[in-house]
């Protein structure tokens, strides 16, 4: 019974412009992308790059994560404090990944 | 050579009167900036308005370093600069835009490269730095730095539309390590040169640069500056997203309890490019 | 007198380099820029950075309007003055600052009070109105004066530690008085001098008006900014909240359609205090 | 059956010069102030006058609503797309009050 969830996803900082340069874009995924197991940011990063990502994924991932210089935000909270890649995605989540900025 | 005055001259009377009565501030907060040095390394888009509103507010001492000169290109974002200073050294030109505009603050203008053999040297003599850089390894440089010496660090950068702005190693909080441990592949980092910046984006970044050091030097209260991100994107709607940020890495490479970095590294090899380099990408142009 | 290039200049090119490679903004944008005008009421601490990002960025013509001279007490914010200017006109000295920064920008001093008297007259000439006044019966008086001309109005107001932001008039959106149909009272308005201010909160303010006056003279993606309110607090957290404002009022007095204000007011009477009163909280003093 | 709502309070711009400078502040009120209707908008500035104010109310109200040159959000939005006055007070909406600033 893997009913569908929604999930907005932002692209910011530079990283939309591996997206088409979307900024922002509501996708709907399964709740268990790997049954028996609820959808994990880890699932999630890994559905995007087989179905937004255009190019270039290693601008994007590195291995099972996102590159280092990219920031994953849980509604509005450092991913980090919410479990990194075994976060279990909820129904309307707003998950952000903005690259770090460097110039000034 | 930092003064140590208890009290405010009547000229600092007039000039300051409109923070003297600023509730939450004061003479208090007026006499804490005037005894507070603070470093702002780069003189360009964002140490430009940051260098000049710390300034106008009453810091005593303000140091300021850049190694580049005043191009024609440089004015459509570094606002302490002009036509008239085309050729002159950065820090030099920005020094004399400060004088101008309030000659009771103390301006020293470091006309170098900041690098693993001075950052410390330099850094040890200020109570605040502010990050006005404008690439990966003098940023990971200035956190060392900073970490080494204890003292707090109000990050700030911009690129094209966007901007973003931290404070790192203040009151228990993260160190600009503990959230970015691994530097980003060299071909994915631009600077405002190579990948463009609108030039207000940087003097919105800086203002707010030069309000998280005034608030530090005013120890006035922090109300969580000390772990979040301020995302700016100049052309979405909200404008401004806050963030909270992780707390300090209890394995940080450095400014844990257990550090395995206690020196200052080499931070171009680090990094896979330097303050010097182009982009990587324009380079294989 | 306005120019109408179609195309940039060799020295243009490089002056603007990052703009130009800028995704969203290109010559397009900036040559939309150069051949808009904008008004810029006020050379205070929020027309300061208005002012000097607006000229930087390659505005083609700027108007600067302000009565006032400057004083020793402004240089703590209004940093497009500095010492050698003070009691000099501030729309004069304001001049100065951005011929040295861009000679290509032809700036307009009007050293005169804004009123009913003038305000049309001048306010046609020009594309966008920015306000950088710092009282209520000005406010007033620039709405209707952009309702009337048809004028996409750019709102910014700082007291102490707190600003906000707003567009009016623009795209349909409600004016200022869609929004306060009625003046508050005069004993609970504070202007800066009163008040107080720290300095940099309308150096983050006036960098904000600078960019929405800049995406409007670009025609670049509004994304609802005719109907927000930014709302900024130095001291709390988060630092900036976003408001969604109502829509235009279908019975506003002027900016409906079927207005019953067709002229400028006495907007010193309406308010009950002007530009060139204290706050009537001082006078009772 | 008039159960307590939790409402997050936030007066900014100024107006918390009246509330002896505090910014926020979480209070329970009644779901019914007057039943049996719910507790609207036009109850919580009456309650707010009564029970936070300390003094010079006609800085705060004026009539039944708030004075001039205070915008009121509920839930970031401008009350006016809300309802204003008759707006239904739901548990855990936040509240602003906020002075329109003129200075510069
Ligand atoms: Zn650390
Ligand atoms: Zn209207």
């Amino acid at each position: 019974m893997s009913s569908l969830i929604k999930v907005n996803l932002t692209f910011s900082g530079g990283v939309e412009l591996l997206f088409n340069n979307i900024k922002q874009k509501i996708i709907e995924i399964p709740s268990t992308i790997n049954p028996p197991k609820p959808t994990t940011m880890k699932d999630l990063i890994l559905w995007i790059k087989d179905n937004l990502l255009q190019e270039r994924s290693e601008l994007f991932v590195s291995g099972n994560t996102v590159r280092p210089g990219i920031l994953v935000l849980i509604n509005d909270t450092d991913w980090e404090l919410e479990g990194e890649l075994g976060y279990e995605i909820k129904d309307n989540d707003e998950i952000v990944f903005i690259s770090t900025l460097h110039g000034g | 050579k930092l003064r140590n005055d208890n009290k405010l001259s009547l000229e600092e009377y007039l000039r300051y009167g409109r923070q003297l009565i600023l509730p939450g501030f004061g003479i208090s907060g007026q006499l804490k900036i005037k005894n507070k040095s603070i470093l702002i390394v780069g003189a360009g888009g964002l140490g430009a308005p940051a260098a000049i509103y710390l300034a106008a507010a009453g810091v005593g001492n303000l140091g300021i370093i850049d190694y580049d000169s005043v191009e024609s290109s440089n004015l459509q974002r570094q606002i302490i600069h002009n036509e008239s200073r085309i050729g002159l050294s950065k820090a030099q030109s920005a020094k004399m835009t400060i004088q101008g505009l309030n000659p009771l603050c103390e301006c020293v203008a470091y006309d170098l490269l900041l690098d693993s053999s001075n950052a410390l040297d330099i850094i040890k003599k200020y109570d605040i730095v502010v990050d006005a850089t404008d690439n990966a390894a003098t940023r990971y440089l200035i956190n060392d730095a900073c970490v080494l010496t204890g003292k707090p660090l109000v990050s700030g950068s911009a690129l094209r539309m966007d901007g973003q702005l931290a404070v790192y190693n203040y009151r228990g909080g993260p160190c600009y390590r503990c959230i970015f441990s691994k530097p980003p592949p060299p071909e994915t980092i631009l600077n405002c040169d190579d990948g463009g910046v609108l030039g207000v984006v940087t003097g919105v970044i800086g203002c707010l640069q030069a309000l998280q050091a005034i608030k530090i030097a005013a120890d006035m209260n922090d109300d969580g500056i000390s772990q979040s991100l301020l995302i700016f994107s100049a052309n979405s709607n909200p404008l401004f997203r806050s963030i909270k940020l992780r707390s300090k890495k209890p394995d940080c490479v450095i400014c844990s309890n257990n550090p395995t970095i206690t020196t200052l590294q080499d931070y171009v090899q680090f990094c896979g490019s330097g303050a010097l380099d182009k982009s990587p990408s324009v380079k294989l142009l």
